[in-house]
């Protein structure tokens, strides 16, 4: 039964690849259409993968010997290479989660995307008319053709094939991020969403090409990328992890060391860490549900999914004496705090969200950095539910803001008017929504909940607690401490921006009439809110007071089997009260503080943020982002482009003379004839024969003179020096 | 049976002469009836290939020999003969030739305005040479059709050339650049018969060329590198390319782009690896480094053009860059006999080198067409004056997005696969050059969408900024028209071919697998 | 007492120089014609001093002179025939003026 | 040996001699009528039959001395053949085109078998004596023929020139051959070669003798340094006979200094090898390069065809005795196959002269390709053959001589080679692509007479058919040179 279930697991990726050729190639006209298919494309999809997952989790003995399905698919030299999907604990929960949370985005973006709210009638009236994105089918296509990557990537049983499917991520990321790649802003220093989309993507890229060098040595060392066989196998992993190669700078390290840090930069860069994260703020530009599904949910945590398939490997490297895991630990450690500083200072609700998606994605490598690979994982599902919950109630909330604004000045007392630009994500032209879209308004706050770790009740609790919890049990001080103040900066930028957002009076028109928004809109949040509130409980430690015996811990018990399997063992965190409380006061303070902050007394109209006052020049920096996108521009992408124009001139200007054999000519004759050059300068080639022609031209005007006794003596001499020449002769 | 196996390849070969001849006989004015036929005639190739195709993959695969080999004395005298074979190698290849002529034909059949007879007759006269240098095993035939290739061609660019890119100097420049490198190399095949008595390319192998003559093996190894490197063309070789594509002709440039530049690494595979695996171990760090150079400068120099076929011009250095990093990988692994790995390590830079040969072959084939379309509309090049064709152009912008993508080498489509083979064959043998390659991946990314993309396609569409748009028919158009059918039926097949091959490039890949395993078994690996 | 050949041979060469001298030096063709007439019979005396002091009893070295008069006197008149064409169209036949064709 | 045996080695002379009288006969009796066709027709019929009677002497492998002076022997027999076949060319394309610019066509076509005969016998003169007489022979004839269009002063002027080049060469020559007499005592090619090989002593008087004989038959094959005459000469004399001068001419110039060298100075080999490569490469240099700058294309084609000359002497500096590569017989095929080709684009300028009233400007050819296509294809095809793209005939020579080369293990001289058949590509490419892809100029196509036609069909269809069917040219082309290989050599 359970095998026939497990052998549907191929097919989980095909229904949404099936809708989006079905949307480019036919139903790409008919608007409604394509949502219909891509919708119910991604409903079966989700039934599957439910069914796999919930197949494993009531089936723990599948851990002992996860399923795996592989035919050949690619001969190599003599080896013929397996390509196939596999199913253990890791997978079943993140099918679990993604195949829910892409339904709920799916059917959320088919409300979302009905309103062309960046296009102005006059330029789409049609589109406008009906009341429908200029491009809503190619975005649902686009979004399938993502879900069909995040599925694949899943359930992949190798490698190579992971990177495939990362890599079309990437470009469905690339592609929707631009997705609105008309539209432009009057302040030019604002970055519009088709440069937003090649920045994501070569960074990204950047990341990949570095997975893709690990990847090959990995290749060229185990001759396999099956998950299953290179990381049962023990002995290969020990040899991997004492064998070394020296490198410049770093001397010798062992190849594991070596190999688990190239897949790691990979990571880096599709989870947005430091000092990759530049591309994900900005990655804001696209459409919301994107936001939510694409770098909230999905493919951002995908890094962390790779590192947990991985972990085999590192934990190998770190037996061999490599460092690659404190690096983990420190850059997610890094990127928790550093990120969360950024986000207290953003005044675009989306800004805030995208900053403390890079945060918590610090939490879960650091989790994995100090060998919590099943806290990381857990809080990857949680953190996916309730992230992509706050992004969709944020767009919900632009949403009513944006009608608000076109509702404002449709009854003429609009502020302004048209000509002076109006920013519907700005959080300081908010205020009071809660009453206006109550539904968004409190699954909103729940997620926000959920994000800050309200202790208990939440999801987010549980699994950051977990994480904490870990780091404190294994001494990893550095890393608590760094995570705990993370958590508090978490808490406050999270109610900072439910305060300025929902509470108060509206400080705009704008916010005034902001409607709720379409069915198909909110019902996603509840649903989301849901888990938001009550996933936690699948990770509950056993030993925690009262709650720990009403709630289970069966997914995290699940996790640790599967570990064994690849000879990861990993102990459940001793409950301890002393990490408990500090984290939880810490959430607790920061909530109270954003309350003292932005609760107490509600910011007015065109009012500043109090913070700016009180942090000055600090918060500047933090506004700025600590200045990394300008940092890159001069560092990156200035002198790229410099090489570029460069090499161009030195192709035209120097090789196409050297190479062609009369090049070397003209400059020598440059000063002489000068006319030859003027005419000729262009390229080398016919330049150099038109100076070997003047060259034998005056050559042949010296010989063939048309004398006829030139033509004697000439030949009388050449007798002669022929004669002359016999004494040499041999 | 035995009779279409003994003959098919001469068919291959020398049916567009007949056609050709045949064009010749027929009135200028029936450009229809010339058309028409160019086109039907250039499917018996076509289908001819995909029989060879599929008859190699049921009967010969396995096999470590030449099939449908014929063997005629040319020359006796001198040992010249007409000998003619196929193997994994240049099985997808005449393939690849067979597709990319039609497709050519039938594009033309629908730009090409003057002077119609001559440009059928050509470009017919053209495939042979290209036929009969993947199947020819005899170095004095080998250099016939090498130099038969050439001459179609320079008359495709110097007549049917832009006059705005000054086409004759292109193709002058194209000839003597050719030209230059093959003197040497017809001087070196005759080093070659000194040595050992035959012009035959598989005796020769056998017996060895100046095993007792370094110095005149150094040489004549050299002699055709050289001759190969500027086919390829591999920096510092390459400043004939830009020239050249840019000035041809829609058909012209994915001709050269497809096939012509194969040529060259072909050539290298066949005759170099086969005749002088010494010095080619000896010097194939040098090869590799060339590659690897040419794959980054290619790709900045890219980065920095503003006209889009010159852009796609310049990646196809940075492509065949890939190519020459293979083929000096696998040069580089003769040296490391025994040590364990190198021989898969060979084989799969072999596979990559052959497999981004059809690769590039379809995708840049591709991206003329689509230079083409644009161009055909636009009647500039100019990447400055579009932008946000994407909304008005869709058809055409997804088309441009597979080819793109495909040659920024994105998995799950055809690219991807070759990089990817090359580069795993690479690090295993010359890991560093294989890393300073990798920068070419992010630049080349770079150059396809900040370039390409986002120039055409992206932004707001502004009607203000180019205002000379005609249809592909040159009738007069307020903007940018879609795709015509014509241009659909060029470009996806290629597309399908990408995508298919992209996710599972085995179909392709057994010929080059099956030649790889047998060419590196006869090195003795 | 009898002269030695290699004073034959001196005054050939001697001969043969002058001759080239001459249609070097001469403007006019028909002098330089001469000039070549020099030449040839210097050659002559070259010849003949061979047949008499080398082989006497073969009488090639006598035929070749002979041979060489008559082939002298062909020439001598194609030549002198085409002087006169050129005369006629030219009103000239000094060497230095024909020189239309060049480089 | 009789006097039938003797009237059947010298078939082909003495069906020439008869000829020749036979076309001033004819052209006496009705020169009013029919502008000399008649005469040419009889001039033809007689070249042609020599052509077959030298053939079936071929056949049955002569090597015979008749009356001590002409070695009737395949390697002469094959030169006679193609010189033949030449001049016949040139007489059928220039009936149109001579009708009409002289009154004395019979002469004309008299003086041109008579040239054949001339060239006849210096290919087979195997003794000093006919050696000169025939080259003056050929000379005499050659001046008369440029110098043919009276009153018409490039003619004239070509003519005066190539005397007085030919005149001095002529006795420096005689000068040389006169001293070979001196230091041996004959003049019998053959046993001077044993002579001179015996005594050590004549070695530089031998020497000094080769270098003038040098003068005197490398100014008929026009290389570098005693080509000077033959740019104006080709340039100035009427357009068949600078077709004739330029191939048949200096087939027999080579024939004359291949047979020499190799019979009576093959000991001197080491000194020869290295004047004739140096003259090889000047001559190669300076004929491409000069041939670059010219505008008529007359001219560069006489530039070319001295270029072409440095490449036909590199077979006889790497002359080995391999069977393959033996030098010899890359001269000879590469010969063989430019008789077809020069004389095809030389009287392909007819058509173009025709046309444009005497200008052979590369302007005239300008969009002659949609003029008039053929012509434009078959002059494309002699470019190519000249710049020696395969399959043509062209390939196949500079194929042969480069293997004699490299056989010879002369890597700079190849190498030099190499780089003169890039310069030359350039040039004769340069005319293509005034043909295919310049707008023409002059209006309407340029109409070529049926005889012409048919020499360039002809031509055009040889210059393929060599390239291709190589084998059977080249088994002839080696049987001809095993002989004079053999002997002495």
């Amino acid at each position: 039964m359970s095998e026939s279930i497990f052998n549907l697991t191929w097919l989980i990726p095909l229904p949404t690849a099936l809708a989006f050729f079905a949307i480019i190639l036919f139903a790409n006209p008919k608007k409604r259409l394509s949502s219909k298919i891509a919708v119910g494309g991604v409903i079966i999809a989700w039934i599957l993968s439910w069914a796999v997952a919930i197949m494993f989790f009531v089936n723990p003995e599948f851990t002992e010997q996860p399923f795996d399905l592989a035919v050949p698919w690619i001969p190599m030299g003599n080896i013929v290479f397996h390509m196939g999907v596999a199913v253990d604990a890791v997978t079943a929960g993140m099918l679990f989660m993604v195949g829910f949370v892409l339904t709920m985005i799916f059917i959320y973006s088919t409300g979302y995307m009905s309103f062309p709210g960046h296009l102005d009638p006059e330029k789409y009236p049609d589109a406008a008319k009906e009341g429908l994105d200029p491009r809503y089918s190619r975005f649902f296509a686009y979004i399938s053709l993502f879900a069909t990557g995040m599925l694949g990537l899943v359930v992949a049983d190798n490698l190579l094939m992971l990177f495939i499917f990362w890599e079309i991520m990437g470009l469905c990321s690339y592609l929707l991020i631009g997705f609105w790649f008309d539209k432009s802003y009057p302040d030019p220093k604002q970055i519009t969403p088709k440069a937003a989309g090649l920045k994501a993507f070569l960074t990204t890229r950047v990341g990949d090409v570095l997975f893709m060098m690990g990847l090959i040595f990995l290749f060229i060392h185990a001759g396999d990328l099956n998950f299953q066989n290179i990381f049962a196998n023990q002995e290969f992993l020990h040899e991997l992890s004492t064998t070394t190669v020296n490198l410049p700078f770093f001397g010798a390290v062992t190849w594991a060391g070596l190999i688990s840090m190239l897949i790691f930069w990979g990571a880096i860069g599709k989870s947005a860490q430091f000092p990759l994260h530049v591309w994900l703020p900005d990655a804001m530009e696209g459409p919301t549900p994107v936001s939510a599904l694409i770098h909230a949910a999905t493919m951002v945590s995908a890094g962390v999914y790779l590192i947990v398939r991985m972990s085999p490997l590192f934990s190998a490297a770190a037996h061999g004496g490599s460092g690659v895991m404190m690096f983990v630990a420190f850059i997610g450690a890094f990127t928790a705090l550093f990120a969360a500083t950024i986000a207290v200072a953003q005044k675009d609700i989306k800004k805030v969200l995208a900053y403390s998606t890079i945060s918590q994605l610090g939490y879960m490598f650091a989790a994995l950095g100090i060998g919590a690979w099943v806290a990381a994982i857990i809080h990857l599902l949680i953190h996916a539910f309730f992230k992509s919950l706050l992004f969709m109630g944020s767009g919900s909330v632009i949403h009513g803001v944006h009608h608000g604004h076109e509702h404002a000045h449709a009854h003429g007392h609009g502020e302004g008017g048209h000509e002076e630009y109006f920013d519907p994500q700005d959080m300081f032209n908010m205020g009071g929504l809660l009453k206006r879209m109550p539904i968004t308004g409190w699954t909103f706050i729940i997620g926000g909940a959920s994000l800050s770790a309200f202790p208990l009740i939440t999801a987010g609790f549980w699994s950051k607690d977990e994480i904490l919890a870990h780091a404190w049990a294994d001494g990893h001080m550095a890393v608590y401490w760094t995570l705990a103040a993370g958590a508090f900066l978490t808490a406050f930028y999270t109610f900072r921006q439910i305060f300025l957002t929902f509470f108060g009076s509206p400080r705009t028109e704008a916010a005034e009439h902001a409607p709720e928004s379409v069915r198909s809109m909110t019902w996603p949040l509840v649903a989301l809110a849901f888990f938001a509130l009550f996933g936690g409980f699948v990770a509950v430690p056993v030993d925690f007071p009262v709650v720990g015996g009403l709630a289970s811990d069966f997914l995290a018990k699940l996790m640790e089997m599967q570990g064994e399997f690849y000879g990861l063992h990993v102990a459940p965190a001793r409950f301890d009260w002393t990490p408990a409380l500090i984290s939880m006061t810490l959430a607790l303070s920061g909530i109270v503080v954003a309350w003292l902050v932005y609760g107490w007394k509600p910011l007015k109209a065109k009012q500043s943020d109090p913070l700016r006052r009180w942090l000055g020049p600090v918060y500047t920096v933090l506004e700025n982002k600590y200045y990394f996108d300008e940092l890159y521009y001069f560092i990156a992408v200035r002198p790229t482009l410099w090489l570029a124009s460069f090499f161009y001139l030195f192709d035209r200007g120097v090789i196409d003379r050297i190479v062609n054999w009369v090049g070397a000519f003209n400059r020598w004759l440059a000063r002489t004839l000068r006319r030859w050059i003027d005419e000729y300068i262009i390229d080398g080639a016919v330049n150099g024969v038109g100076l070997v022609t003047t060259w034998t031209g005056a050559v042949v005007r010296l010989i063939q003179t048309g004398q006829a006794q030139n033509y004697l003596l000439i030949l009388l001499l050449s007798v002669v020096i022929l004669l002359l020449l016999i004494p040499f002769g041999s | 049976m035995d009779l279409l196996r003994s003959s098919v390849l001469s068919l291959i070969v020398f049916l567009p002469v007949v056609g050709s001849i045949i064009v010749a006989l027929m009135p200028k004015e029936k450009e229809d009836l010339i058309k028409k036929f160019a086109i039907w005639w250039s499917l018996i190739p076509l289908l001819l290939t995909i029989w060879v195709a599929i008859d190699y993959a049921m009967n010969f695969m396995h096999g470590n020999q030449m099939a449908y080999q014929v063997k005629l004395a040319w020359i006796p005298s001198i040992g010249v003969n007409y000998h003619v074979g196929a193997d994994g190698l240049s099985v997808p290849l005449l393939f690849l030739t067979a597709l990319l002529t039609t497709l050519g034909l039938y594009y033309s059949a629908r730009v090409i305005r003057k002077r119609v007879k001559e440009f059928f007759l050509l470009f017919l006269l053209l495939s042979t040479g290209m036929f009969g240098v993947f199947v020819s095993l005899d170095l004095i035939l080998f250099y016939v059709f090498w130099e038969i290739g050439l001459v179609p061609m320079y008359f495709l660019i110097g007549i049917w050339g832009n006059p705005k890119d000054r086409p004759q100097y292109a193709a002058i420049k194209f000839f003597l650049y050719t030209l230059a490198g093959s003197i040497f190399m017809l001087l070196a095949m005759i080093g070659v018969y000194l040595s050992t008595g035959t012009f035959d390319i598989l005796q020769a192998a056998q017996t060895g060329v100046w095993t007792n003559a370094p110095m005149f093996a150094t040489l004549s190894f050299w002699a055709f590198f050289i001759a190969f490197a500027i086919k390829v063309p591999s920096f510092p070789f390459h400043t004939w390319l830009p020239d050249a594509h840019t000035a041809a002709p829609t058909a012209g440039s994915v001709i050269l782009a497809g096939v012509l530049l194969k040529l060259g690494a072909y050539g290298i595979l066949r005759v170099l690896l086969s005749l002088f695996p010494g010095q080619f171990a000896q010097f194939g760090w040098i090869v590799a480094a060339l590659g690897v150079i040419g794959i980054v400068y290619g790709a900045f120099v890219s980065l920095a053009q503003t006209d889009l076929k010159r852009l796609i011009a310049y990646s196809s250095v940075s492509h065949m860059g890939y190519i020459m990093l293979g083929i000096g990988a696998v040069a580089v692994a003769l040296n490391m006999k025994g040590t364990e790995g190198a021989a898969e390590s060979a084989a799969m830079a072999f596979n990559g080198a052959s497999l981004q040969m059809f690769m590039h072959g379809i995708i840049t084939g591709a991206l003329f067409f689509l230079v083409g379309v644009v161009y055909e509309r636009a009647h500039t090049r100019d990447l400055k004056v579009f932008g946000g064709l994407s909304a008005v152009v869709p058809v055409y912008y997804a088309t441009m997005m597979f080819a793109g993508f495909a040659s920024l080498g994105l998995p799950g489509l055809a690219g991807f696969w070759a990089e990817f083979f090359t580069f795993r064959g690479a690090f295993g043998i010359v890991p560093w050059l294989a890393v300073i390659g990798v920068i070419g991946i992010v630049i080349t990314a770079a150059y396809i969408l900040y370039r390409i993309i986002q120039s055409l396609f992206l932004g707001e569409y502004d009607p203000k900024r180019w205002t000379h748009w005609t249809t592909v028919f040159g009738e007069h158009a307020d903007g940018p028209t879609d795709m015509a059918l014509f241009e659909k039926v060029t470009l996806w097949p290629l597309v399908i071919l990408m995508i298919i091959l992209g996710l599972w490039p085995t179909p392709l890949l057994m010929y080059f697998n099956e030649a790889a395993t047998n060419i590196l078994s006869n090195l003795h690996f | 007492m009898t002269v030695p050949l290699s004073w034959y041979l001196i005054f050939a060469t001697a001969l043969f120089s002058l001759g080239f001298f001459g249609v070097l030096s001469r403007r006019n063709a028909v002098a330089v014609l001469m000039g070549v007439e020099l030449m040839l019979n210097a050659v002559n005396v070259n010849l003949v001093a061979f047949w008499r002091y080398l082989t006497p009893t073969d009488l090639s070295g006598q035929i070749f002179v002979v041979f060489v008069f008559t082939v002298a006197a062909a020439e001598a008149a194609v030549g002198l025939a085409l002087m006169i064409s050129i005369y006629r169209t030219r009103k000239t036949i000094n060497v230095e003026e024909i020189n239309a064709l060049k480089h | 040996m009789n006097v039938l045996e003797i009237l059947r080695l010298l078939a082909p002379e003495f069906i020439l001699l008869i000829t020749g009288f036979a076309v001033i006969g004819v052209d006496l009796a009705r020169r009013r009528q029919d502008e000399g066709k008649t005469a040419a027709t009889v001039a033809v019929m007689g070249l042609l039959l020599a052509a077959l009677a030298s053939v079936w002497l071929y056949l049955g492998h002569p090597g015979e001395i008749v009356l001590f002076t002409m070695a009737i022997d395949v390697y002469g027999l094959f030169f006679k053949t193609a010189a033949f076949i030449g001049v016949a060319l040139v007489i059928i394309a220039s009936v149109n085109f001579m009708a009409g610019r002289s009154k004395y066509l019979g002469e004309f076509y008299a003086l041109l078998v008579f040239a054949a005969l001339a060239i006849s016998v210096v290919v087979s003169a195997s003794n000093l004596i006919l050696i000169y007489i025939g080259i003056e022979f050929l000379s005499i004839t050659s001046y008369i023929l440029a110098g043919f269009l009276r009153g018409d002063k490039r003619s004239e002027e070509a003519a005066i020139k190539y005397f007085l080049y030919g005149a001095s060469a002529g006795a420096i020559l005689l000068f040389g051959l006169s001293i070979l007499y001196g230091v041996t005592g004959t003049t019998d090619l053959a046993t001077i070669g044993d002579l001179l090989l015996r005594s050590r002593s004549a070695h530089w008087l031998g020497l000094v003798a080769l270098m003038m004989a040098l003068a005197g038959i490398g100014y008929k094959a026009s290389l570098v340094p005693f080509h000077q005459w033959a740019p104006d000469t080709y340039d100035g004399a009427p357009t068949p006979v600078s077709a004739f001068l330029s191939t048949a001419s200096k087939a027999a110039g080579f024939a004359v200094l291949g047979r020499v060298i190799l019979t009576a100075f093959p000991q001197l080999q080491p000194d020869w090898t290295q004047i004739l490569g140096a003259i090889a490469v000047l001559t190669m240099f300076l004929g491409n390069l000069t041939a670059l700058k010219q505008k008529s294309v007359k001219r560069m084609l006489a530039y070319s065809s001295i270029g072409q000359a440095g490449y036909i002497l590199l077979g006889l500096v790497a002359v080995n005795q391999s069977g393959n590569f033996g030098g010899m017989n890359g001269l000879m095929i590469y010969l063989f196959g430019y008789i077809f080709t020069n004389v095809g684009a030389f009287l392909l300028l007819l058509a173009i002269e025709q046309k444009s009233g005497g200008s052979t400007d590369i302007s005239q050819f300008k969009g002659l390709a949609t003029r008039s296509p053929a012509l434009a294809l078959i002059m494309a095809m002699f470019m190519l053959s000249l710049a020696g793209v395969p399959p043509t005939v062209g390939f196949l020579g500079k194929f042969y001589v480069f293997a004699a080369v490299m056989n010879q293990q002369m890597l700079v001289l190849g190498a030099l080679a190499a780089v003169n058949t890039i310069i030359a590509a350039f040039y004769y490419l340069n005319v293509i692509r005034h043909m295919y892809f310049s707008e023409s100029e002059v209006e309407g196509g340029v109409m070529a007479s049926r005889g012409l036609m048919t020499v360039l069909v002809v031509n055009a269809v040889m210059v393929l058919a060599i390239g291709i069917f190589a084998q059977f040219f080249m088994t002839w082309v080696n049987n001809s040179v095993s002989m004079i290989i053999a002997n002495g050599f």
